[in-house]
């Protein structure tokens, strides 16, 4: 049998072993907040958490990446490379619909011709322990994006929070060899993987929003020009809350920083979004999104329409970080039932055509 | 793995001023590392992302031909951050190039047609690319009639003045140049670029019109063609859109679904009707 | 601060009054579309809408939870320029106090013009800080939020709590002096429900005068801790009516004068500066602090501002159309303590 | 340099560990520049610690300068203008008396260092003033030590 168990008293004596090799990023709490950080000691866990606040695509797509450092001398410019790529991570206690997101990361940064090794290098060289979803929220809706509260796929190890003790459950290859090694855990009963199953069906029963995302992509396709966006946007603010706090947003800048006193300077990629008019101004002074409406219709029209035309996946995990934290509570899910039912009216339309 | 961020080094080998006002230059590039050159390997149409270290990269259509070889050129006008930072530039400075990137003009498919190519102003420099690599003596025989139409808001605007002045010297190609208003010594056209294809009027006939320039000249000048039976697919067009990543990862280029540094920035008017108008 | 009434039925009230008010507006066409609050779809929301005819007024609500300036949702109604057609648009705007003091003040700063308004005032009975109370939640779900006498009920998965209702109210609203909009005789005809004249605010800014009993070192201490949490979403700044510009100042990119990335220094660059373009218009509405994501809280910052210009300037915004903010003005006599001198 | 050449083996070393703090000075174009100027002229000594950028007006200065000159590693900022009544704008110096203020007593509050700031007056005939002052502000800035707390990290 592969499952064993690890008790919770345990955690630390995993963190220690773990922490020799690997980069240990896990859910802590800061200031209220819960963030994905490094972790430096066992205390700072804290596994007992619904969702983090900042999503942890922060660990592998950092805030402030650096992309080459360099030196001037003169006329002559250095280009300093010495950027390590080759990590060690472990993210610890990842919730299964953040571990779908890097998945819907790593599909997007290797698409087409160019890929992006500074994300995937990171990506390959970070392992997913995550742990199954024993209350999702109300404004969870991961089972309607093809997700699943304890959804094993796309993660190495999964947790399973049974009480006392967790119930763990290698995934992958990587995730086996890493349980070989911690030779000091216990098997797992099969009372215990039937409990664990019980707590799964549970979780998916509590989840209480359904989106039915049936329609949505054509609706979305053929309805780029309809009043609702104004409707949509009326009272977004603007500011870059959902996309700072999604999971699945990729977008980033980049920009040059200098330090004029010692001659050097840095090349970095921060997070961006495309709720900022800036996002799209060209030099000229063009901006082809300068309107918050068309700002707007951008991010879901991403998300729910050119997401799965591009790549046939719908760009969304069903975290409900947008919902719960738009400063707004322009709610997400009631954007998706408008745009739903913009098809049934124009249904009605033609029926009325028709007879 | 090679990281598609990291620019490869050049040094500037010459500057040519183009114009009156001294705001647009064509900067001459020479790779510090031949193999980089060897890998730089482009169609014309293409742009690659140019960066003065410290200021910042933008995206920079090539203006040089893969048959002039050695360098590569880009005629850069004076507009932002970086592109002031290029104008500061002396010969002998180093700058970074990330390419080539973008689809460029269909050479392969232009083939054994007529080509009218329909240019405005500062956006003449990737057409200036297309229209050197068609005249080179390999690749001549495959395309047909070449038809030219390039106009400017004044003489001192026009780029390019000693590569026009040598195909002029040609048989193998007809340029028009016009103006927007008349001026003295000039001998060519004068009026609006829409009103002289008019007037030219070249077949739609197993041909190609490639339009590029500002929005109002392309606007015109496609109602124009369509006046002479072009059809959607027959005229193509390149777009331009913020870029900071060339590869089509930063996200903020998109139009509908595509985007324009990997899937443009070149589409014919057929794709381009089939985008939502976001541009 | 004792209560003569139920929360609970002092709101049923204020949300009564706003209905019959903007049903009066519909009725006598004095109005094209009224803004006002909404309920929302998760506990302690209540965001903004746009009401078009007189069906829906029913959608109006009034509680604690309606911290959004709506002053800032006119202005993206209001035609920048007076001549455009949408001037012809009139807008009636349910204000708390503060809503009506930012209306008073784009209207000194030439951004509303205040005929097309009607106001429908209100007598704010304060907002709740849903940060703070999040914050000691903590990370657990919330289901229920209502009000019952003197405390805050919250309901979630499995834990009950209750909370003061005066302790947990916004800092800036439990200072407050100006509950319904100021008006002034200048603007009879427009305001409607409950206004009063202010003529002037009286305050101690104790807080402030306390806070300032701290060290240097504890204060930069007390700032980095609060400001470094920001993710530079600038929430604060598209939810606040005086930020209007068409573009921000961190935003300006030709040349690239201010960082963009999260660090300490031009977190709190944004933030000191953000400031300063606040002092004398800044009209403590606190929405910037309800609305950020990360919790942090930018109301002693928002009332160390007030005190400066109060006891600097002796002003107070948004009180009425006719005293000139103190940026824009100045005097000979204005005090000079903080200049550098020979002796 | 020749100066120091000749100084003995223990100036040297005590010119080594004194620290010259680097102040930018913002100059108003009309009083205090040309203040700076007569400093010069008269060879009234004051310390080499200041680097000018001069302004048409004090009241060109937004604190926005101020703040990004300490971001960026300056250990001081000095503006300078002409005395309230002499401004060659009429008004620029009282319209930017109002905006120090209001930024001295929030770098106070918000417990940065509020004595790397400074604002004087000093007219074109004052050049010992100027001297004086420069003097002053470059002590202050000397006990303050290099600025690290609100610069840039990398």
């Amino acid at each position: 049998m592969n499952e064993k168990i690890l008790n919770k008293s345990q955690i630390s004596k995993l963190f220690e072993t773990l922490n020799k090799d690997y980069n240990f990023f896990a859910p802590s709490k800061e200031k209220g907040n819960i963030i994905f950080k490094k972790i430096n000691d066992s205390k700072e866990i804290e596994l007992d958490y619904l969702n983090s606040k900042i999503p942890p695509k922060e660990v592998v797509f950092p805030r402030i990446d650096i992309i080459f450092e360099y030196k001037i001398n003169g006329k002559d410019i250095e280009i300093v490379n010495s950027k390590n790529l080759e990590v060690k991570n472990i993210i610890f206690g990842i919730r299964p619909c953040d571990a779908y997101s890097f998945y819907l990361f790593e599909n997007f940064f290797q698409f087409g011709k160019f890929k992006d090794e500074l994300y995937l290098k990171k990506r390959r060289g970070s392992l997913l322990i995550g742990i199954g979803c024993n209350n999702p929220r109300n404004t969870c809706f991961c089972t309607s994006v093809n997700g699943h509260p304890f959804k094993k796929e796309h993660l190495d190890i999964l947790l399973v929070d049974l009480g006392e003790k967790y119930l763990v459950e290698p995934i992958t290859e990587k995730g086996k060899d890493l349980i070989l090694n911690l030779e000091w855990l216990s098997d797992a009963t099969k009372n215990d993987i039937k409990k664990a199953k019980d707590l799964s069906k549970k979780a998916e029963l509590t989840i209480s929003t359904k989106m039915d995302f049936k329609d949505t992509f054509k609706n979305l396709d053929s309805n780029f020009n309809s009043l609702l966006w104004k409707e949509i946007s009326e009272s977004c603010l603007g500011c870059g809350t959902c996309a700072y706090l999604c999971p699945t947003c990729t977008c980033f800048d980049v920009i040059d920083e200098n330090d004029h006193y010692n001659n050097r300077g840095r090349r970095i990629r921060i997070w961006d979004t495309c709720q900022f008019c800036l996002y799209t101004l060209e030099t000229s002074g063009h901006n082809p999104r300068d309107a918050k409406i068309q700002r707007c219709r951008n991010r879901i029209m991403h998300k729910f329409c050119y997401y799965p035309k591009n790549y046939n996946l719908i760009g969304c995990v069903g975290c409900g970080r947008c919902i719960q934290f738009c400063p707004v509570n322009n709610d997400l899910r009631l954007i998706i039932e408008k745009v739903n039912k913009i098809k049934k009216e124009k249904e009605k339309e033609e029926m009325i055509l028709s007879v | 793995m090679y990281n598609s961020y990291i620019p490869m080094l050049t040094a500037i080998k010459g500057i040519v001023s183009e114009n009156k006002v001294n705001d647009i230059k064509t900067f001459e590039l020479s790779f510090k590392n031949e193999i980089d050159y060897d890998n730089f390997d482009y169609v014309p149409g293409q742009f690659a992302e140019i960066s003065v270290i410290g200021k910042g990269e933008c995206p920079i259509g090539i203006a040089s031909a893969p048959t002039e070889k050695g360098s590569i050129k880009f005629t850069i006008k004076k507009m932002g951050t970086v592109t002031t930072g290029f104008h500061n530039c002396e010969e002998g400075d180093i700058i970074g190039v990330r390419g080539p990137f973008g689809n460029g003009w269909p050479i392969e498919k232009m083939k054994g047609k007529n080509i009218v190519i329909i240019g405005g102003g500062f956006a003449f420099s990737t057409l200036r690319s297309l229209i050197i690599y068609m005249l080179d003596k390999e690749n001549r025989a495959d395309y047909k009639k070449i038809t030219v139409i390039y106009g400017n808001r004044d003489s001192g605007e026009v780029l390019y003045k000693r590569d026009l002045e040598n195909w002029k010297t040609r048989k193998d190609i007809d340029i028009f140049l016009t103006i927007d208003r008349k001026e003295e010594g000039w001998m060519e056209k004068v009026g609006f670029v829409a009103p002289i294809v008019k007037e030219i009027a070249p077949s739609s006939d197993n041909a190609i019109a490639v339009v590029c320039g500002p929005p109002i000249m392309i606007k015109t000048s496609i109602q124009v063609l369509e006046e002479l039976k072009f059809k959607d697919e027959q005229i193509l067009n390149s777009l331009e859109m913020r870029m900071k990543c060339g590869i089509g990862k930063c996200g903020r280029c998109n139009i509908g679904n595509k985007y324009i540094c990997v899937d443009g920035p070149v589409f014919s008017l057929e794709e381009l009707k089939k985008l939502p108008n976001e541009y | 601060m004792k209560r003569t009434s139920d929360i609970e039925i002092e709101n049923q009230t204020i949300e009564k009054s706003i209905k019959e008010m903007a049903k009066n507006l519909f009725r006598n066409k004095e109005v094209d579309i009224i803004l006002g609050y909404s309920a929302g779809t998760i506990p302690m929301a209540s965001p903004p809408i746009i009401i078009r005819n007189e069906s829906d007024v029913e959608k109006l609500v009034w509680n604690n939870f309606c911290s959004i300036n709506l002053a800032k949702n006119l202005l993206e109604l209001m035609p920048k320029s007076f001549d455009d057609k949408k001037n012809n648009l009139k807008i009636g705007i349910v204000a708390k106090g503060c809503v009506g003091r930012a209306l008073i003040h784009l209207a000194i700063e030439n951004q509303i013009e205040l005929k097309n308004i009607k106001i429908l005032g209100i007598d704010c009975n304060g907002i709740i800080n849903r940060k703070k109370i999040e914050k000691e939640i903590g990370d657990r779900e919330i289901i229920e939020v209502s009000l019952s006498n003197e405390n805050i009920l919250i309901k979630g998965k499995g834990f009950e709590q209750t909370f003061s209702y005066d302790e947990y109210l916004n800092e800036l609203c439990k200072k407050c002096k100006v509950k319904s909009p100021p008006t002034s005789p200048e603007l009879n005809g427009i305001c409607s429900g409950k206004c009063e004249e202010v003529l002037s605010i009286e305050d101690d800014f104790k807080d402030i005068s306390d806070y300032e009993l701290k060290s240097y070192e504890e204060r930069w201490e007390h700032i980095k801790n609060l400001l470094n949490n920001c993710i530079r979403c600038y929430a604060c700044r598209e939810a606040c009516p005086m930020c209007y510009c068409h573009l921000c100042f961190v935003d300006q990119n030709k040349p690239l004068w201010f960082g963009k990335t999260t660090e300490l220094s031009e977190i709190i660059l944004f933030h000191l500066i953000r400031a300063m373009h606040l002092a004398g218009r800044c009209v403590a509405c606190g929405a910037c602090t309800s609305v950020c994501p990360m919790g942090i809280d930018l109301n002693l910052i928002t009332r160390k501002l007030e005190q400066i210009v109060k006891e600097r300037f002796n002003f107070t915004s948004g009180l009425n159309i006719v005293d000139l903010p103190p940026m824009v003005t100045q005097k000979m006599s204005d005090k000079e303590d903080f200049m550098i001198d020979e002796k | 340099m020749n100066l120091t050449e000749t100084k003995s083996g223990q100036e040297e070393k005590n010119l080594e560990k004194e620290w010259e703090p680097k102040i930018i000075a913002f100059l108003c174009n009309w009083c205090s520049y040309a203040g700076a100027d007569l400093a010069g002229v008269s060879r009234i000594q004051y310390p080499p610690s200041i680097r000018v950028v001069r302004v048409p007006c004090s009241g060109r200065i937004n604190p926005f300068f101020i703040i990004k000159s300490l971001v960026d590693g300056w250990d001081g900022v000095v503006v300078s203008g002409c005395h309230p009544g002499d401004c060659h704008y009429i008004s620029g110096n009282l319209v930017a008396r109002r905006r120090f203020a209001i930024l001295k007593d929030l770098l106070t509050f918000f417990g940065i260092e509020s004595d790397r700031v400074h604002f004087m007056w000093a007219s074109a005939a004052a050049g010992e003033r100027f001297a004086n002052l420069i003097k002053k502000i470059t002590k202050i800035i000397k006990e303050l030590g290099p600025n690290k707390k609100f610069q840039k990290n990398w």
